[in-house]
């Protein structure tokens, strides 16, 4: 009997995962769909692809080498992790099995990874970003993840990531503002003027849909994230986490709504779009901590911080088409630094020595890795090839081919 | 013969055409067109920045006509595409030498 | 030993809440995209806009103040809920977690909310939809609610509702009717002459896809409304919610499609769409009492009911785009009428008492705010804006925004 | 609490056969969605109204008589099922309900017949195809499934197929197979010269879309067909099922890739889409015995052969819209045939047979079945239906019916 | 010089614009429109209303060309659109005054 | 009055139009098209099967104009949409007979 009922919580726990990865799984999906809406047609197909082969690579990779990097063997408050392959064996009395945990984590550095392909779309090389891809993928993100999840110095050193808005979310950014660095803006989005051009995203269903799959896909991101539920104590958690992260989801998407009203008398979809993101990256830091209200306020000033954000990049010629650096960038640090505010286990400088350390070495990192690319095989399109789309040249497909006049 | 282009307002499509088959016109031939003119375009928004769109949706109506119904014709259109608002569109005519029709080899006259 | 086994209850239960909520929570994407896929496509951001906003909206305004209305501290058998905020505390001895509790409900909010949008798409002022957002999701849908799942009036006068055709999809469908007749019909829909003119939906692989994504929702959306999974009585009774849920989707939407065959010859998509709707909320009513072939016999007369119901509001010049008042209204009254035919603890009268308590109230209280609005700051927008569409003029973005000539 | 402790197990198991089951269900929003996408707008609307009528027929008649031919009261060994209606009744001391049971295997039948809808799209009439559905998902599929997981004689002759590599896909690719051949390739598609004109699908974010939502539901389609979860060592085997059905895809999708960038020079992202499939239906045969290394083997030889088997297709001017053929059929045998080298429990010999059986069953009653509707009432429409496209003829409507110049 | 303009059915342009280019035409400009004429439109049905669809997805090219080529083009176009089917289309035949190449600025027949 | 047809690269459109307006030209009706020319097509790839794409995306604008506008309109637009890359199109220029605005029923230049 004895047995059975331990056994039964190792299974309520491993299909506790196994359904809370589904869940970030399908948010590859809202990456892709909400960037093919957020570009223009004729580079659509390709960011299709990008976020089809960088979910792909990046389930391989942590497989071969990152899942080992991250957690096997390594040294409790270590900076280098042991280096090794594949995902170790599974460990005596263990809560769940080692292949759900390891589905449940590779989903997450697709994760990572997608948030880059937003922000350089357009205009850079499909190539060019498929091999950043192997880098982060297997070696940037395992690396930094080790620091704290893996048991490595942050998490020593007190700094708090539930979810990972820095690991993670701010991670991606990172890598994404050092690659768009490099890259420069697409042709046309700004004038010798110093004047800002929009260029609409081709799509407003698909980015629509693609922020509800993300929205959906949160409740396994931040909700899989308590890693238990089979008892009371941790099945209350996992209901704390869900309520949160959807009242966080919520309240940015209203507060945006509001900031766009009252700047510009207009409701600005894709800013509203954003705002939800905005808000579930914040809540992401700590979704178990805050209480509903707490968590609203959290939202609601990530949806407010998003939007001057976005604006401020572009006045900075900094050019992110779907807004990646502000919702996962800004708003991650945002989530990090509020954690204190309702944890009382997490401290304001050990966030901001964490969120330091994690930017820090990703951005460094991945400036060396597009670096290293850019002057080897280049990672832009030529003019040409950016003013005819990017669909032509390395997809040889159009997203809707059919002859229009 | 004549080249009838009529530019109109979208929603006006159907009456004109209307319009047009009521005085024995048979064929018509139209598409989508963007028109700029002294019609004022409006203010749109994308995260965060305003930009203007200067060119509106219009439709394009191509006839070939017989010189003598251009006047009705003209007269149908202008009534039927009138809203009174500015942007009601223009018509431009032409001079048309030669009509085939494909199927039969019919010309002029007989192939409109 | 026996705590455990109780608290690895508590867990599954809750888990069991949790995952029926993510997929109810997904049927707001549903009703975004079938909406967006059943109006001009000059309307298509700003119902996009609507569909998010308003799920924001319910999700906050539930938590501050509708589930206290509907849950807490009210007396049994009342009229009147007590008034308070926020979702109070967690009961001693409770099956699962009040979280848990809370997400399950609060996304029943959102549905009912979301079924108004489609109903006065092109043409309501997004404002005033959202002013009316807050009142329907914090009181009027919190109030009715109460009277019967919140342990009110009409659960003890013997109304027997399930999972909600009354009390989510027929209440959503009076407050889009008391909108609808206030509105009046879009422009050019009815001829002078009382000749209806089509105006076909732009996208229906959208349509199709929102249409796939209620119906898996509603697994969620009946299957957790059994409320327990965790023992064998529980689990088997939401195996056949499941199993009656799935059957009257499929007939149904065959029923429509032979209807539409043998009425104009060809099949249609959209009635077909709206056919397997109309099977699900009959089914809602109660998934749980009748045999999976009676079932079938629910769906199907509910799929022949919605062909006949959207024409015959068309005849009337009520003119609702999406189908939702055939739908919602008038399959969900169906639903809850058909109840005792398989259900012995439910009585034609005391389903005919609280359907028109229900339908009465929510439609009069409804056609109050809707009113209030109406003559303060207006609920239709101008006929030109209305013309150019409502994209232009409300969100400053058009959906599908790329140069067309 | 023995019973207790019993029930539990029974709830869960229950509970992962439902959920398992709505990840398969959605699987036929991935097939409406991947067809949709591939074929030319004209047949859109078509094919939408297809995918949506064959699954709400395939759940009835898998209802009526399907699962009872399946499964109830079969002899052991058999060929010839029993024939009955309606799913019976609960055994003693089941495992999971039966309703649940039910509902897991019903949307297997959909996915097979999915399969057929893309083989045969924009050329076959509707009617035909809905006739055939009938056949197809009331008495064949059940039949042939019968033999394996119903107890009949292949199981006993020791042929392997844990999630239906052959049993669903393959006998899906069978059915479609004897279609194609009775309909001919669509006019246009082969040149006098036997030159490819290709045929471009319309829209590419539509048929991505699909894919990620197969890719989904796949776990549920492998992960479910454990067919129990409740204890550690099917828990276990359910996270690496996970795992490898993972690990396939995306090897699947990254071979593709790189065997069309070999080959042609570009990043074909609907041969990107197959490979990911190719890998999902090849793992599908065994998805448990490999290791996660082993699984990506596979999935990257599937992703191989999936492109030089279309392209050999249109070789053979066997015209199929969306590559169901190869994805399904060719990788389904090679998933069966491949079982053996991580399964000691297989042999090659019975795996053949197995696979020779059912394509052969499959193939012939399916032609047969084909045969009869096109004698009878035809299965393709007129040349000028096809060039003025199905919509319109069949559904009366067209997918984006906006005025396009 | 003269512009042609051939209205004709969208699944003829490969056929036409092959015989075009077979008698040395170097370009043309293309675009889809509708056509309303004597070939029936059909009847649509959305939502359980029926509705007539009259305007047919047609195909429209213009073709600058030299007055000489004239004949020979409309010969080459009328065989290649031909089915013998009403809708079959037409061809325009209006003056040309004037062509220039934006390019190299050069005119009329240097610019064709 | 002339009407003047000039095809141009799409992301030329804002350059010429603004082109245009500043030598005082009210109204330009713009359409998107394909064009066929001496600019080489590209190769595209579906599903392991290449296939040639001759027609690239153009954009046409009608302008109708007094004829004495004629020379510094061409001037204008040869310039604004000048690449210097073969593919930068052309101009022709036909007579118009008439010119009628639909709103006021003016005539000729009074309408343009
Ligand atoms: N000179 C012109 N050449 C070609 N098209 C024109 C010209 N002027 C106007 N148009 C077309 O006519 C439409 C209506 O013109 P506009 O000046 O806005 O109003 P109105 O027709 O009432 O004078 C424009 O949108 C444009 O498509
Ligand atoms: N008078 C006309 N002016 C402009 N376009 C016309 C005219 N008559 C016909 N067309 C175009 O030619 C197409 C074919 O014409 P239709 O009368 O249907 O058949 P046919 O060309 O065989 O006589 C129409 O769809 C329309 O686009
Ligand atoms: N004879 C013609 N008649 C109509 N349109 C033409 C003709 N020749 C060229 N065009 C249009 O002009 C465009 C550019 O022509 P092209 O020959 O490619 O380059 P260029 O203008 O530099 O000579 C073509 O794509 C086509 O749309």
């Amino acid at each position: 009997m004895e047995t059975t009922v331990t056994e039964l919580r190792f299974a309520l726990d491993t299909f506790y995962f196994l359904i809370s990865g589904v869940l970030v799984m399908w948010m590859a999906a809202g990456f892709a769909m909400l960037e093919a809406g957020l570009v223009r047609s004729k580079n659509t197909a390709e960011i299709l692809t990008k976020n089809v082969v960088l979910y792909a690579i990046a389930c391989t990779m942590f497989l071969l080498v990152g899942y080992n990097i991250m957690y096997v063997d390594n040294s409790a408050g270590g900076w280098l992790p042991s280096l090794g392959g594949l995902i170790g064996t599974q460990a005596e009395g263990a809560d769940h099995s080692l292949e759900s945990d390891f589905f449940f984590q590779v989903v997450f550095v697709a994760t990572a990874m997608s948030i880059v392909s937003g922000a350089v779309a357009e205009r850079m090389k499909l190539w060019a970003f498929l091999i950043f891809t192997v880098f982060l993928t297997g070696f940037i993100y395992p690396m930094e993840g080790y620091w704290t999840w893996g048991g490595g110095f942050l998490s020593e050193a007190g700094f708090s990531d539930f979810a990972g808005s820095g690991i993670v979310h701010m991670a991606g950014a990172a890598a994404a503002l050092a690659a768009v660095i490099l890259l420069g803006a697409r042709r046309g989005k700004y004038g010798k003027d110093g004047s800002v051009h929009p260029i609409p995203g081709s799509n407003m269903p698909l980015a629509t849909l693609g922020t509800f799959i993300l929205w959906m896909g949160w409740f396994g991101f931040n909700g899989g994230s308590q890693l238990l539920i089979s008892d009371a104590e941790n099945a209350s958690a996992v209901g704390l986490i869900f309520l949160n992260t959807n009242a966080a989801a919520a309240t940015g998407a209203i507060a945006a709504l509001i900031v766009s009203r009252l700047k510009w008398g207009k409701a600005d979809l894709t800013m509203i779009l954003n705002g939800a993101l905005a808000g579930l990256v914040a809540i992401t830091a700590d979704p178990l901590s805050p209480s509903p209200l707490v968590a609203c306020v959290i939202g609601a000033i990530a949806g407010v911080i998003v939007v001057y954000s976005i604006v401020t990049f572009d006045k900075l010629k900094i050019d992110d088409p779907v807004g990646a650096l502000s919702v996962h960038g800004v708003c991650g640090l945002f989530g990090l630094l509020v954690v204190p505010v309702s944890n009382d286990g997490a401290s304001l400088m050990s966030q901001l020595y964490g969120a330091a350390v994690i930017f820090g070495f990703v951005f460094l990192a991945s400036l060396l890795v597009w670096y290293v690319i850019k002057v080897t095989m280049g990672i832009r399109v030529t003019a040409e090839e950016e003013d005819a789309g990017m669909d032509i040249h390395d997809c040889g497909i159009e997203a809707y081919p059919e002859f229009k006049s | 013969m004549k080249m009838l282009t009529a530019i109109i307002k979208p929603f006006k499509l159907d009456e004109v055409r209307e319009a047009v088959m009521s005085i024995g016109i048979a064929g018509v031939t139209v598409s989508e067109v963007k028109g700029f003119g002294r019609q004022k375009g409006h203010t749109e928004l994308y995260r965060g920045a305003e930009y203007q769109v200067d060119f509106l949706p219009k439709v394009k109506l191509e006839i070939a006509v017989k010189a003598e119904d251009v006047e009705r014709l003209v007269e149908a259109i202008t009534t039927a595409a009138n809203t009174g608002k500015v942007g009601d569109g223009k018509i431009f005519i032409q001079p048309l030498e030669q009509v085939v029709r494909i199927r039969t080899g019919e010309l002029d006259s007989e192939a409109l």
